[in-house]
């Protein structure tokens, strides 16, 4: 026997440089990651994001605020309601409307429904990451119910252009409220049996719990926000920190997650659709009548010259508009705080000591929308 | 263990509810009154002739650029039949670069132009959904026949035409 | 006479196992689909023959018309073979497995042995397709098929040596013959484990890492298409069906039952057997590949030589068969708790705390705020 | 008949101001400004936000200061952004406390022929995306920052389409 088979030396193995995406099956979206890999497990990560750049925040400088709203819609595209409500907010805020109180309460039901069809969407694509391939289609079997009502109120079932500055459009469909009152019980036990299927199965757990652990300090350093830094054991929400529209008058929880791992990403947002569907019953309890729109809003709308920032909760987290006017009808400057974007920055973080198929399930948990991602 | 034999029973229950799919050609899920489809444009049954007098407001709004009209002498008008100097004489909607805003509609002073229920359009060419009068009226008719439109603003004072 | 007994009946007999084996895959694949569709809530295929029965015929047909694309760099020989590398196995487990008492090719004595050694052949094929595709997802799913088709082999030829030694034969007919209970009830264990290992070595959810799509995109197959990729899916297929037969052979009973034809009992066995298989992988996400090894090699290989400990054990003292059932019962209860345990109640018990907004809202005092006097941090800090 | 849809009914008529500065944030502006002294901030209340303005050169420990203080406590950044006023860049960063629960804006101004301004990922790790977007659409120079590569972009874009002199109609990509 020669010497050099029983040393222990460590073998020569080399990195391998693995490109996941834009074309990868669960990179969600046109995202590419860098991964280098020592056998299965990572050693580097580098993400690449701007396929979808559109230039949304250039675009809308050339577009009257009516229309730069169709352009918020294709941001987040999964929680559209929640992206116009903010720029709708930061003109108002600019201008001094006054929403009326029907319009905030309708604006609620809306954005709280695109809350858990935004997380019934993760539910299914997050099952998908982690290899089963039932949850989407419960998921989308819900999503589905939300976005029929979407389509009875808005006209459309994704892209509304429903908000206007001051309110809505239009109001909501005189059998609105019956159906809403059919849909409600179907949602619970819709995210009931989500629950039951998926969170606590043994596979899922080993899979999730552990994996990709984002400590409170790196998530507040890195800006991380919504579910994200919630289930690193912050429990902020600026539906309650710094509320806004008529949040401040519902009664809600705030789930908050022990150890920023995958599980609790996930389960932050399944006890989150269950959040939203309390605060949903409450508005619809309290939904008064009235005007739907402010009075006093043109139709070509010149905020004064000004800027402001306006932030609001996304299904992804803290969203924020900032907005400069020159007092004509055109947007001077927008920029988008889109929470995807510094969730998406802080996953670096939570590549230590995982493996290839972890890649996948932490990319999952973290919830990006490239829409957002690259504006 | 316990909990993945609670998820093969979730998946058992659901086998045996009723699937909740439709055969999409076969079978068309209702839409719903509101449903934004492709922009058409509305036909007045009383005078026979299209509300749209081409004043090009929704041209001008229109946050893609879709559309293009032009207007003319509305010759019914000379006849003393209409209450429209000017007509509609070209307008033409790229419906493949139309984004369903709804823009056009909120901003027409005429009622001239509604959101039809048609979202089927698919095309062999890339340019085979520009569309033309013709086309945008009959999708429009056949919308105020699906729907019993009637219009809401003919009846109140008219705003100036304003962008 | 003695050359058509000795070459024609088994050529024969091999020609009707491939159109058998053909057609049963095609029935799993609709089975699978419509059965898929159905725990999802979908209608699975519709439109090809009434209920969907001809899209198996209509995606065979696709794929066999499919343009074959080899990638550039790929080691041509490697590329080609590779499908029939994995095939060939798969098939050639079929020569001695028994449809009925006579219904058999060859009926080795060895029957039982032969099985588990070839059916585990079908990794070289694996390995080659990984590695002459010239991807990077196709090598780590070569590997990933290797490291996990030879650890889960262990367990798989420990639970057939302890069906051998109750039965005290490893001829798959007499095998069948002296189940009496069957041993799924005899062993329950031994079934369990064959059935985990089965899947681990079939590739099925949730052991599927080998071509896990969300991970590495398909894995060894990765750059197949066409009537490559369809051998690749037949083998799959047929060692899927395999195992269900494997399965309803050593522990339910083979083809015996009561009013129906022998051949008719072992088909419903073992399509039941492979309908759970689909219901798991329905309802299972998948598992990890350190997890996969550590499955492996710390709870089924154990519980594999614990299978053929109280097997050997019932059988020395010659205890009645329930004794073996309750050991066995015993050993799956203790070995779940502990998995219990260490999955789920692993570092704590997952849930997340629910901070009512009201005590939020109140958590910061409005006024308060600015005093000279340092302000206690009682916020989300602590 | 299908029920009709009801169109909101718009008069015109004068908007009212914006919300203020409410008693908490008039009291973070009179610290804000007691604590900045050194820097000579120029402080003021856009609607119910402080806004400072302060010496790009002594940006990164002016951040550093409103992080650290116990009182001020802004360990979050929200949002960073850039505004070209054609003259000169507007780096715009948004603070908020999670624990404190109040919200300043500290600018910036980088004038447009020597576009440099220093990188606060040394204070904020979150900033790092947000620089790199700048860089790439309005050619600020972020200095200190460790990797400044195109972020949104590809490598080897020409030109800077955030800036309001990018020629979005004469320019041709392919």
């Amino acid at each position: 026997m020669s010497g050099d088979l029983t040393t222990t030396r460590p073998l020569d193995t080399l990195e391998l440089m693995i490109n996941m995406g834009p074309q990868h099956p669960s990179t969600h979206g046109v995202f590419r990651m860098v991964v280098w890999v020592d056998g299965e497990r990572i050693v580097n990560m580098e993400p690449y994001i701007g396929y979808l750049h559109r230039g949304s925040e250039k675009l809308s400088e050339g577009e009257l605020y009516n229309q730069v709203i169709t352009l918020f819609d294709r941001l987040d595209y999964v929680s559209n309601f929640n992206n116009e409500l903010t720029f709708c907010m930061a003109i108002e805020k600019l201008m001094g409307v006054q929403v009326p109180e029907r319009a905030q309460y309708i604006r609620v039901i809306m954005c709280e429904l695109n809350r858990i069809a935004s997380h019934l969407l993760f539910y299914g694509t997050f099952g998908l990451d982690v290899g089963a391939m039932t949850p989407i289609m419960y998921g989308f079997r819900d999503r589905e119910r939300i976005q029929s009502i979407f389509e009875a109120v808005s006209g459309a079932r994704l892209m509304h252009n429903y908000f206007r500055v001051g309110g809505l459009r239009q109001d909501v469909p005189s059998d609105f409220r019956e159906r809403m009152e059919r849909l409600l019980p179907q949602l619970e036990q819709g995210v009931e049996e989500c629950d039951q299927l998926l969170s606590y199965n043994e596979v899922f757990l080993a899979r999730t719990r552990s994996i990709g652990v984002l400590t409170k300090e790196e998530a507040i350093a890195y800006g991380a926000s919504g579910p994200v830094l919630r289930a690193s054991g912050v429990p902020e929400d600026v539906r309650v920190s710094e509320p806004y529209s008529v949040y401040d008058r519902f009664d809600f929880n705030v789930p908050v997650g022990k150890k920023g791992d995958c599980w609790d990403r996930y389960y932050v947002r399944v006890e989150e659709m269950r959040e939203s569907l309390k605060i949903i019953r409450q508005v619809l309890a309290q939904l008064p009548d009235g005007p739907i729109m402010a009075a006093g809003v043109r139709r070509i709308i010149r905020p004064p010259r000004g800027e402001v920032y306006v932030r609001t909760e996304n299904p992804r987290g803290d969203f924020g508009v900032f907005l400069v006017s020159d007092g004509t009808d055109k947007p001077y400057r927008v920029k988008i705080r889109p929470p995807s974007f510094l969730n998406l920055q802080a996953m670096q973080a939570m590549m230590r000591n995982a493996y290839v198929a972890d890649v996948v399930v932490i990319l999952g948990s973290v919830d990006i929308v490239l829409g957002e991602v690259d504006r | 263990m316990l909990n993945s034999l609670k998820g093969l029973g979730v998946t058992l229950k659901t086998m045996l509810r009723k699937p909740v799919t439709a055969q999409y050609p076969k079978e068309h899920l209702p839409v719903n009154r509101r449903y934004m489809g492709f922009p058409a444009l509305t036909w007045d049954f009383q005078v026979q002739e299209p509300y749209c007098v081409g004043c090009m407001v929704c041209i001008r709004n229109c946050p893609t650029q879709c559309m293009t009209a032009t207007l003319k002498d509305n010759p019914l008008h000379k006849e003393g039949k209409s209450t429209r100097r000017k007509i509609v004489d070209i307008f033409e909607v790229n419906l493949g670069r139309c984004i369903l805003c709804e823009i056009c509609v909120e901003v027409c002073n005429f009622d001239a132009i509604v959101m039809s229920h048609e979202h089927e359009l698919s095309k062999y060419e890339r340019n085979g959904n520009r569309v033309d009068l013709q086309a945008l009226l009959e999708m429009g008719k056949q919308y105020q026949e699906d729907t019993g439109w009637e219009p809401e603003q003919a009846a109140a004072p008219k705003e100036g035409v304003q962008a | 006479m003695s050359l058509a007994a000795t070459v024609l009946v088994p050529l024969l007999g091999l020609l009707a196992l491939f159109t058998f084996l053909s057609a049963v895959v095609l029935s799993l694949v609709w089975i699978e689909r419509k059965f898929l569709g159905r725990i999802q809530m979908r209608l699975g295929p519709m439109r090809v023959g009434p209920f969907g029965l001809l899209q198996p015929v209509a995606d065979a047909v696709k794929l066999v018309t499919k343009e074959d694309v080899m990638p550039f760099g790929a080691n041509r020989a490697l590329f080609w073979v590779a499908p029939l590398a994995m095939f060939i196995p798969a098939f050639m487990v079929w020569v001695t497995i028994p449809f009925a008492r006579d219904w058999v090719i060859r009926n080795l004595e060895l029957g039982l042995f032969y099985v588990v050694a070839v059916s585990v052949l079908s990794i070289v094929g694996l390995v080659m397709a990984g590695w002459s595709s010239a991807n990077k997802y196709a090598v780590l799913g070569a590997l990933r098929a290797a490291a996990g088709l030879i650890s889960y082999e262990i367990p798989v030829v420990m639970v057939a040596l302890a069906v051998a030694m109750l039965a005290g034969s490893l001829n798959l007919v007499e095998i069948v013959e002296r189940q009496a209970p069957i041993y799924a009830v005899v062993a329950p264990l031994g079934a369990l484990l064959l059935l985990f290992s089965g899947l681990a070595e079939t590739g099925r959810t949730p052991f599927d890492i080998y071509h896990a799509e969300s991970e590495v995109a398909g894995g060894p197959y990765i750059e197949y298409s066409g009537a490559h990729w369809a051998v690749f899916y037949l083998a799959e297929y047929v060692s899927t069906f395999a195992l269900g037969v494997l399965i309803s052979l050593l522990f339910l009973g083979g083809w015996r039952g009561p009013w129906l034809p022998p051949v008719l009992w072992l088909l419903i066995k073992a399509y039941a057997v492979i309908l759970v298989i689909f219901w798991m992988r329905g309802t299972f996400p998948r598992l990890r590949i350190d997890q996969l090894m550590s499955l492996g090699w710390k709870v089924l290989v154990p519980l594999s030589f614990a299978n053929i400990l109280i097997a050997g054990v019932q059988l020395y003292y010659r205890w009645p068969w329930w004794a073996l059932t309750l050991m066995s019962v015993a050993l799956i209860v203790a070995v779940s708790f502990e998995v219990y345990r260490r999955v789920v109640l692993a570092g704590g018990k997952p849930e997340v705390e629910l901070v009512p907004a009201r005590e939020l809202r109140r958590k910061v005092p409005v006024r308060e705020e600015f005093k000279t006097t340092k302000v206690s941090s009682e916020g989300q800090q602590g | 008949m299908a029920e009709q849809p009801p169109r909101p009914h718009r008069r015109e008529e004068a908007p009212t101001a914006g919300p203020a500065l409410d008693e908490r944030g008039t009291a973070l502006m009179a610290l804000l400004a007691d604590r900045l002294a050194t820097f000579q901030p120029q402080t003021a209340a856009v609607l119910d936000e402080v806004v400072v303005t302060v010496p790009r050169e002594r940006l990164v420990e002016v951040l550093e200061l409103l992080k650290g203080d116990e009182q001020l406590d802004f360990n979050y950044l929200r949002c960073l952004s850039v505004v070209d006023y054609k003259t000169y860049f507007e780096v715009v960063y948004h603070l908020w406390s999670l624990a404190k629960r109040h919200k300043a804006v500290v600018k910036v101004r980088v004038p447009y022929e020597d576009a440099k301004t220093p990188s606060v990922i040394p204070v904020y790790r979150g900033a790092d995306w947000y620089e790199r977007e700048g860089h790439d659409l309005f050619g600020l120079m972020f200095e200190g920052h460790p990797n400044l590569k195109p972020l949104l972009l590809y490598e080897g874009f020409d030109g800077y389409p955030g800036r309001k002199s990018f020629p979005f109609h004469e320019y041709n990509e392919w």
